[in-house]
């Protein structure tokens, strides 16, 4: 087998050993195997393609490996990464490995409960890796439905109808893509040519652009609703709030970036023309997300939501530097991807931490915590400062990129809602030090807070995990930069000939 | 011929106005039999349009005629069962009433 | 040229003293950070010293210019082939400057603070985030391009934030920090979206460029222009916003006050010497394409510092917080240098303003924090903040004593001492370029020498208070770094600054012009003879002066309600008319109208549901009707 | 006439033989020993199957009455995959006192109609179609009728075989009239002679009509729901999938193969049937809580998605109607499989009795989550092939907007799909259906519709096949 | 001439009385009116000369289903029973359909232009019938006459086991 399908091998392994776990014990401990094995892997996979770029190899996608699936439909297996992707998938595998260990305590069906979270993930993958638009739906949508049970089984508060709000809206937005992606197959190849579903071979035989105006905004409305573009945002604050801490995870730091990654990889790459056309409409939606979501997040009482809305704003900037198209925008976007995965993984898991301890996660019950949760709380403020774009924390590499990269546009209107998006950072930073100084700082609140213990050993695993990543983005962003760089520079390219 | 002076279509007319006739029939009576009645008011009309298409328009094949003759045998099928199910009915409601069977509906 | 490149470890040093203070300090007993961290400054100040002294006299100007050399630059990030962040070292006249006053200033503070923060809970973080906070200042002013400057000045503003915050269990000091840090982040958007304007126009970060006379700033005509200003103009007024925002001046000057709920050193350190006026290191470090590029630009700068100046010493004259007092003074003082580089011009004499600026930079760090440091110790001996808690402490304390009153005099501009020779340029710059300003700074050189010996008269003379136990003299970890910073204030004056810190790098002679110095210690001389007689003994000369001109009093004393209006626009207008509506408006219109797509079909359903009403005719008449209704519809209606 | 030729019938002669068997059987047996026609019956059935996928030409007996083709036997091979997976989820319901004394009509009645549907699918003129399709449905009356103490069984046999007596007089009276435009009732002379005259395309739409009801579509759907929910759950189940599969298939290829000329035409009038029945049957579907009804109505939904196949008037479009049938049998009868073996065991139909049911029975919930995920078209599960393709098929002829009206449909499912997984998973329940364990013959169809839920859309070569044997417009 | 009167008489019983089937409220009356309708149809049958189809008609129609429907009659109701009408709106609206579509359909299929084939006639005498009816040729219909038999086989259990009572289970109850 090559060497990108154990990405997707390695968590199906793993829940088939998880089903023959006997008890919470074996199944934690499948999981943390399994997802270390993930972990390591990607480690090997980030190195080898390192080192492949270094020794030359400038091919655009690396460790390439086909099969034919259906042929009569020309529909293939086909994996391949190049930066951006190595980025992701690095991104996923943190993610996961740091939500087994927040989860680490899950006493109600934890089977069910591991099965579900690993499954959701090698769809991930699966989407990361897929150079074929088929399979990169399929598995778009396997990571997208065991959400429902996860909300729906072990979340909290409403969850029924958040997990069914999630879910339906999710998937009104993939049934977009399915259009979407039809429409891109039979426009794919010239009249009388093997249609296709490959990447590649599409943006290479090029997209009548007639169509293209159809079907742009049928696909990157489908990725943004996942990408939680405003007014198709609202099952984030409601589904993070239910969700489990392991969960909101990884739907806020991998699964929405589903939506940036599929918005930009199918809907910019392969229609440029309609793309620019149409990006006005878009970049206003997406400026308006970004704003609107930090405002929105100023005034919210629930961490999660908080969070959510927060969410809402940095994601909106994901797709707002997509519409950019241009190099250094689109490199800001995925590094925001990464960035803001990383954070709001960061955050979800501390959330679910305080809220493990204190039963409550409305900042006005809680107060003065640092004092008692001095790891917890320190974990909190960098998550904090990285979100409002502390420099040396991965949220301002990501996010100044994006501003440069934006305000380089050569039209005026683009560089002026680039000033827009650019005063969330300050929106940001009023809700952030709300928060901590709410939730952290002050007097304690409640009594029973005072006998509170700070993180366990697995806790301390995950938060840690995660600062690391993010830091170590925030200090050596460039070869991570440089990477997706690399393989922006083609498809850039690509989209300016196309204009 | 025993036809000389009446067109095609006069047998399509009384057909077809049967035909309707035993629709109406089926949309109003209440009597679970007599909605079987109408639909033998149906397979006749039909019948007699096969046989009136082959007699006057296709005479040199005989398929409208044997297509009304198996017609004919399935009416006689379907009337068997759909009676012994009427029976049952009765047996279970203790009517043939056709507003009173509908213990499904929504 | 001469290897710079040690001076790397200058903010290296710092920052691994901030890792391993962080990481492991909860592991020793708390003293050990402290020394750890001040061993590191120690190395860090000699380490500034060295290069100040080789830079400056051994090197020399070369050429008659003093270089600006790129001792280390890495690239850090990389946005396209010309935008990058780099991370260096940049080494020219201000930086060096700035290094030794950083230097200077953070080691005395860690050795107060040894003394000062002795017992407190977190202790080990204090140092941690002193480490951190020298390591971004020193960072900050070793910038080689803006975006780098960028970096550290937000930094800066978080170790700012954390250390205002230090005693996070109070409520108010975690308000002054929250304050502080949104106030400036708003300020940082500005200089955000400065760079990017900037940037944009010119397509380089890099300071080098961005100032040399060729560059692209200067030679560039930038033909857009936006209500009759360039781009270029511009962006160096949104850059100058980050800077105003970080050196408080008015109106983003209301975080300042609030900020010395952090403990007393913090004030001393960041907010008097090094971190406010960064806005000032700023300006001059862009000075170049100020002054020639976009002049308009400048005059907001200078008009800004003006009236910030007099703002501030008027309602220091009305606070009672002995640190406010000082905060304020802060504010005008930095408001003095603004306005200095703001009459200053570019090159040779005509950038007598830029010397004076930075000239009054370096002696306000020493007076300021010497002053900030002597407020400590009072402080600390009298457990309160408030004058009205204070009198008659000559007796208690002579060292702070003394050394206050050298940095009373010396703010006042009193010969020969440094506050002289410095503020004595700038009233030379202003009257040669605007006198309007000039006459602005005139009487804000009267009202500094009031307020100040109203403060000093209040603390030391007039009364004494029942003291809880009684004050006692400061020891002599906290003594060392005031007759150190006193030493500094008497002498730095001396130093011949327009031999070394000017605006194209040249050095010229600067005279001492009588025309401006005479009256400028004549109106010191008379605002300290009205502090003396109203306060050095009881008298109830001040309320009654305060009561013949009332309005007035009442605006200086509440600080002409800015924090009020701030606060009107804070949770008013931003959360109770955008904020909440936001959140109203996604609850019910965004999110009911997806609820509501849910509601109407499951209502769609229900209305329909007769359709299947169980009854067979009425089956067999839908299907009936619907045959007839699709050969209407396929054979007459839609028949191609 | 040869022998060979008569074997192309095999599949009709065999299950003719084997109903004939039967009936013989069951006069010896008596009593209690009448139990041990269910295990006779099914292996006999077996080996029918088994034969029924030996290697066979294609030809054309009876004058063309009667063609077979790759794809007619190959659905018959579906059909009676289908049928196999029916009888054994039937044994346990069949195995009850009540039932004894007619263990072999279950058994004739269903092969009678499985012969009316092969024969309706071999059929090569509107004679032996009209034969099939009756002999497909009356005995289906009967068998839903066939709980006699049940006042709903009764009512569903009569709701079904007046709807369908109905539904044939006319669509009847539609070949009627095609007889009389064209000349004939043979499928190749009707196509040869096809003009698009208002009269034969009124006389197509009465056809269609009658089609349409087998096919419960929208507005004809109406005794669906009702049969469904009174029939024992076998035969609902059988209805749903057998009969519905067959029909599904039979139109596509008479509208293939009859009626190309007209292509333009029955693509209007399937688009406008498709958005009908997909939103009428996804509105229904939403309210329901018996489960069989709910699986009525969500199979009317389907069977509008199967138009978007048919639609396609391709090649493309033929395989993947195929497929999608395929896909949907399995599916299908994996989800009435578990309802029926609750139903069996419990008698317990409502959506509310499985609250919980994961606590104690937690295989069949996985498998009913499966079946109503592939029914949502949720991957990797074959639904989600299905589906893609028969979206493709109508994509192929740049149906966008049809495309979209079922994708947002399928959206809709996805929310009631996910009401039984609520039930299973979610909801709480103070008794819930108590953990039993179904015997052999229920868990070996469960096991069978499990695996082709699971695999059929996976291994791609099922696809192949059907693609390498399908045809377009003709 | 005759052949039109003969006709027009037909086609008025056959009209008369299908309506009087679907509207008289006596079930066994009506059970009557369709008999005289299916020996009107036998009689046009006879008109066309398809004496062997009229001859079926006469006695699977009229001789078999219909005594069926009797019994069945007979079975359910009282002879006096009179049918309940159907309520006005129905009634109305099922005739606003009905009438609906026949027009439709009469205007339909009258507009259409029939076209004899001119080709040689095939007598329908019961030689040519019987002759047909085992051919397996084409235009033979030996397969739908074995297949037919198979569905009357299938009625026929089909009926049994919907209509025989459950011998342990009725007594149980």
């Amino acid at each position: 087998m090559d060497i990108l399908s154990w990405f997707v091998a390695i968590p199906v392994l793993t829940v088939m050993a998880i089903l023959f776990a006997k008890d919470l014990k074996q199944t934690r401990i499948i999981s943390a195997i399994g997802m270390s094995a993930q972990l390591g892997l990607t480690t090997w996979l980030v190195y080898a393609y390192l080192a492949e770029r270094a020794a030359g190899n400038a091919a655009a996608w690396l460790f390439k490996y086909d099969v034919t699936w259906f042929t009569s439909l020309n529909i293939h297996y086909t994996v391949g990464v190049d930066g951006i992707s190595v980025a992701m998938i690095a991104l996923t595998s943190v993610v996961i490995f740091a939500g087994v260990f927040a989860s680490w305590r899950t006493d109600y069906l934890p089977r069910e409960f591991f099965i579900s979270l690993i499954l959701l993930s090698s769809g991930v993958f699966g989407f990361f890796i897929s150079l074929d638009l088929f399979t990169m739906f399929l598995f778009y949508e396997i990571a997208v439905i065991p959400m429902y049970l996860l909300i729906g089984i072990w979340g909290t508060g409403p969850k029924e109808y958040s997990a069914m709000k999630l879910t339906l809206m999710l998937m009104g937005g993939s049934a977009l893509i399915m259009v979407g992606l039809l429409g891109v197959y039979f426009n794919s190849a010239p009249a009388g040519q093997q249609l296709t579903f490959n990447l590649n071979e599409i943006a290479a035989n090029g997209i009548p652009v007639v169509a293209q105006q159809f079907f742009f905004p049928m696909l990157f409305l489908g990725f943004g609703v996942l990408g939680a573009l405003f007014p198709f945002h609202t099952w984030s604050p409601d589904g993070h709030a239910s969700a489990p801490t392991a969960v909101s995870m990884l739907h806020a730091g991998v699964l929405m970036k589903l939506g940036g990654y599929g918005a930009f990889r199918v809907a910019i790459y392969l229609m440029p023309e309609a793309a620019q056309d149409q990006a006005w409409i878009f970049i206003i939606l997406t400026s308006v997300s970004v704003v609107y979501g930090a405002f929105g997040a100023v005034v919210q009482k629930d961490l999660k939501y908080i969070n959510a809305y927060s969410s809402v704003s940095h994601c909106g900037l994901v797709l707002f530097a997509i519409l950019m198209m241009n190099q250094t925008a689109l490199n800001g976007a995925i590094l925001q991807m990464i960035s803001h995965g990383l954070m709001t993984a960061l955050f979800f898991a501390l959330i679910g931490m305080i809220y493990g301890r204190t039963h409550t996660r409305m900042i006005n019950e809680m107060g003065g915590l640092m004092k008692v949760l001095p790891f917890l709380g320190v974990a909190y403020v960098i998550a904090g400062l990285a979100s409002l774009g502390l420099p040396g924390l991965s949220g301002f590499v990501a996010e100044m990129t994006i501003f440069v990269g934006a305000y380089q546009h050569t039209d005026l209107f683009h560089r002026f809602v680039t000033i827009m998006a650019t005063t969330s950072i300050v929106v940001t930073a009023v809700y952030i030090l709300r928060v901590v100084g709410v939730l952290l700082f002050g007097p304690i609140r409640d009594e029973h807070h005072l006998h509170l213990t700070d993180a366990t050993w697995w806790e301390r695993l995950s938060t840690v995990t995660l600062i690391t990543a993010i830091a170590a983005v925030g200090i050596f962003p460039l070869w991570l930069s440089d990477m997706i760089n690399f393989s922006l520079r083609p498809i850039v390219e690509r989209i300016v000939a196309a204009l | 011929m025993m036809t000389e002076g009446i067109p095609l279509e006069y047998f399509l007319i009384v057909s077809t106005l049967m035909f309707f006739i035993g629709i109406f029939g089926f949309l109003t009576r209440k009597n679970l039999i007599t909605m079987l009645m109408s639909i033998e008011l149906i397979l006749n009309s039909v019948n007699i349009n096969f046989v009136a298409f082959n007699s006057y328009l296709y005479p040199h094949q005989m398929q409208g005629q044997f297509y009304s003759l198996i017609i004919i045998a399935v009416a006689a099928a379907e009337a068997a069962v759909a009676i012994a199910i009427i029976i049952n009915i009765y047996r279970n409601f203790r009517s043939i009433e056709t507003d009173k069977v509908d213990e499904m509906k929504y | 040229m001469t290897n710079y490149s040690y001076t790397l470890f200058i903010p290296l040093i710092p920052l691994a003293m901030f890792l391993l203070i962080g990481l492991t300090g909860h592991k020793f007993k708390p003293i050990v950070s402290g020394y750890a961290g001040t061993l590191g400054l120690t190395v860090a100040a000699f380490l500034s010293y060295i290069t100040a002294i080789r830079y400056f006299f051994i090197e020399g100007a070369v050429d008659g210019t003093y270089p600006m050399i790129k001792a280390v630059s890495t690239v850090w990030l990389r946005f396209t082939d010309t935008l990058h962040i780099d991370l260096g070292v940049l080494i020219d006249p201000i930086s060096v400057m700035m290094l030794v006053v950083i230097t200077t200033v953070s080691l005395m503070v860690h050795l107060y603070s040894l003394g000062y923060m002795k017992g407190e809970r977190g202790f080990a973080r204090f140092y941690a985030f002193l480490s951190l906070f020298s390591f971004s200042m020193l960072g900050l002013v070793l910038a080689t391009n803006i975006f780098q400057m960028y970096i550290f000045w937000e930094l800066v503003g978080v170790s700012s934030f954390l250390l205002i915050g230090f005693y996070y269990e109070k409520p108010s000091a975690v308000a002054a920090s929250k304050k502080a840090f949104i106030v400036t982040r708003f300020a940082d958007l500005g200089f955000l979206i400065g760079i990017l304007m900037l940037s944009f126009t010119t397509d380089t970060f890099d300071f080098k460029t961005l100032t040399s006379l060729d560059g692209p700033i200067i030679t560039s005509t930038a033909g857009a222009s936006f209500m009759g200003l360039s781009v270029i103009t511009w962006s160096l007024i949104f850059i100058f916003i980050g800077g105003a925002g970080k050196s408080a001046m008015f109106p983003l000057h209301i975080w300042l006050p609030d900020a010395m709920e952090g403990p007393t050193p913090v004030s001393a350190l960041i907010h008097a010497a090094t971190m406010v006026v960064a806005g000032v290191y700023l300006v001059a470090r862009l000075f170049p394409a100020y002054a020639i590029a976009a002049p308009d630009a400048l005059h907001v700068v200078g008009y800004v510092g003006g009236f910030t100046s007099l703002f501030a010493a008027v309602i220091a004259i009305t606070q009672i917080d002995i640190k406010r007092v000082l905060a304020f003074s802060t504010m005008s003082q930095i408001g003095y240098m603004m306005m200095s580089l703001g009459v200053s011009g570019y090159g040779d004499h005509e950038g007598l303003g830029y010397m004076a600026s930075m000239f009054h930079l370096f002696t306000h760090a020493m007076f300021k924090a010497l002053l900030f440091l002597g407020a400590g110790a009072i402080i600390h001996a009298v457990h309160s903040n408030n004058m009205t808690d204070m009198g008659g402490l000559r007796k208690y304390m002579p060292i702070t004593h003394i050394t206050f009153l050298i940095a009373c005099l010396t703010i006042a501009g009193i010969p020969p001492l440094s506050g002289f020779w410095s503020k004595d340029e700038i009233l030379a710059a202003a009257l040669h370029h605007n006198p309007i300003l000039f006459g602005i700074g005139f009487g804000v050189a009267g009202l500094t020498a009031f307020y100040m010996f109203r403060l000093y008269y209040n603390i030391f003379w007039g009364t004494d208070r029942h003291y809880h136990h009684t004050p006692h003299e400061a020891p002599a970890i906290m003594t060392f770094p005031l007759l150190f910073l006193a030493v500094a204030s008497v002498f730095s004056g001396f130093l011949p600054f327009s031999h070394m810190v000017t605006s194209d790098g040249k050095p010229f002679e600067a005279h001492t012009d009588m025309l401006v110095a005479i009256p400028s210690v004549v109106i010191a001389l008379i605002g300290i003879t009205f502090a003396t007689i109203m306060y050095k003994k009881p008298s109830t000369i001040p309320d009654r002066l305060a009561g013949s001109i009332k309005g007035l009093y009442k605006a200086s004393l509440n600080k002409f309600w800015f924090d009020e209006i701030y606060l009107f626009v804070t949770k008013r207008v931003i959360f109770a008319y955008i904020s909440r509506p936001i959140a109203w408006f996604d609850r019910h219109v965004v999110d009911a109208t997806m609820n509501l797509v849910g509601w109407t079909v499951t209502t769609a359903s229900n209305k329909i549901k007769g359709l299947q009403s169980g009854q067979l005719q009425q089956y067999a008449m839908v299907f009936v009707s619907s045959v007839v209704i699709l050969v209407l519809l396929f054979v007459y209606l839609i028949s191609k | 006439m040869t022998f060979q030729d008569i074997l192309l019938m095999r599949h009709e002669l065999l299950l003719s033989v084997l109903m004939l068997l039967i009936l013989i059987i069951d006069l010896m047996l008596k009593g209690e020993s009448r139990k041990s026609l269910i295990p006779v019956s099914l292996t006999l059935f077996l080996g029918v199957v088994i034969i029924g996928f030996l290697p066979a030409s294609e030809g054309s007996i009876f004058g063309g009455m009667y063609k077979t083709n790759g794809t007619t036997l190959l659905m018959k091979n579906i059909l009676n995959i289908a049928t196999l997976i029916v009888f054994l989820q039937s044994a346990a319901w069949l195995k009850k006192e009540e039932n004894n004394q007619k263990l072999a009509e279950f058994f004739i009645l269903i092969l009678s109609t499985l012969i009316g549907m092969n024969l309706m699918i071999s059929s090569g003129d509107f004679l032996m179609f009209y034969i099939g399709l009756e002999t497909a449905t009356i005995p289906l009356a009967a068998l839903a009728a066939y709980t006699h103490h049940q006042t709903k069984s009764a009512e569903a046999g009569i709701k079904l075989i007046l709807s369908s007596a109905l539904s044939s007089g006319i669509l009847l009276y539609g070949i009627s009239m095609i007889y009389g435009t064209t000349g004939s009732v043979y499928f190749t002379e009707v196509a040869a002679k096809w003009s698009n005259e208002p009269l034969n395309i009124m006389a197509f739409i009465f056809f269609f009509s009658g089609m349409a009801f087998k096919i419960s579509l929208v507005p004809f759907h109406l005794w669906t729901a009702d049969v469904y929910e009174g029939a024992p759950v076998n035969v609902t189940s059988y209805l749903s999938v057998v009969s519905k599969g067959s029909a599904a298939f039979v139109l596509m290829t008479v509208l293939y193969t009859v009626f190309p000329a007209m292509v333009e035409h029955w693509q209007t009038v399937l688009y406008v049937i498709a958005v009908l029945t997909m939103t009428i049957g996804n509105l229904f579907a939403l309210r329901q809580k018996n489960m069989k009804r709910f699986l009525a109505f969500s199979s009317i939904a389907q069977a509008g998605f199967i138009l978007l196949g048919i639609i396609g008037a391709s090649q493309l479009g033929m395989t993947t109607t195929i497929f999608f049938v395929l896909t949907y049998v399995f599916t299908n009868l994996a989800a009435f499989g578990v309802v029926s073996a609750i139903s069996n065991e419990t008698g317990k139909e409502n959506m509310d009795d499985y609250n919980g049911l994961y606590q104690t029975n937690p295989k069949l919930s996985l498998l009913l989550m499966l079946a109503l995920f592939s029914l949502a078209g949720i991957p990797p599960v074959a639904g989600f092939f299905g589906k893609f393709f028969l979206f493709a098929s109508a994509a192929s002829q740049s149906f966008y907007w049809l495309v979209f009206i079922a994708v947002v449909n399928a959206t809709i499912s996805l929310y009631y799909y996910l009401l039984p997984v609520k039930a299973i998973f979610i909801n709480k329940n103070e008794n819930p259906i108590p953990s039993f364990k179904s015997d052999v013959y229920t868990r070996t169809g469960l096991i069978i519709a499990a695996l082709g839920t699971l695999l059929i859309g996976l291994l791609s070569i099922s696809y192949e096949y059907i693609a390498s044997l399908s045809y377009g417009l003709q | 001439m005759n052949n039109q009167v003969m006709f027009f008489l037909l086609s008025a019983i056959i009209l008369i009385f299908s309506v009087l089937t679907v509207t008289t409220r006596r079930v066994l009356r009506a059970a009557v009116y369709l008999l005289f309708v299916l020996v009107a149809t036998a009689g046009i049958y006879f008109q066309l000369q398809y004496n062997f189809l009229a001859a079926v008609q006469l006695t699977v129609y009229a001789g078999g289903i219909v005594v069926l429907i009797i019994f069945s009659i007979l079975l359910t109701s009282h002879i006096s029973e009179r049918a309940p009408r159907a309520s006005a709106a129905k009634a109305a609206l099922s005739a606003l359909a009905t009438v609906a579509g026949a027009i439709l359909v009469l205007l339909t299929v009258l507009q259409f232009n029939f076209t004899p084939a001119r080709l040689e006639k095939v007598e329908p005498t019961v030689t040519n019938v019987g002759r047909a009816l085992v051919s397996y040729k084409e235009y033979g219909y030996a397969l739908p006459f074995e297949a037919i038999s198979i569905l009357l086989l299938a009625a026929m259990i089909g009926a049994i086991v919907v209509a025989k009572k459950e011998s342990n289970q009725e007594k149980q109850k």
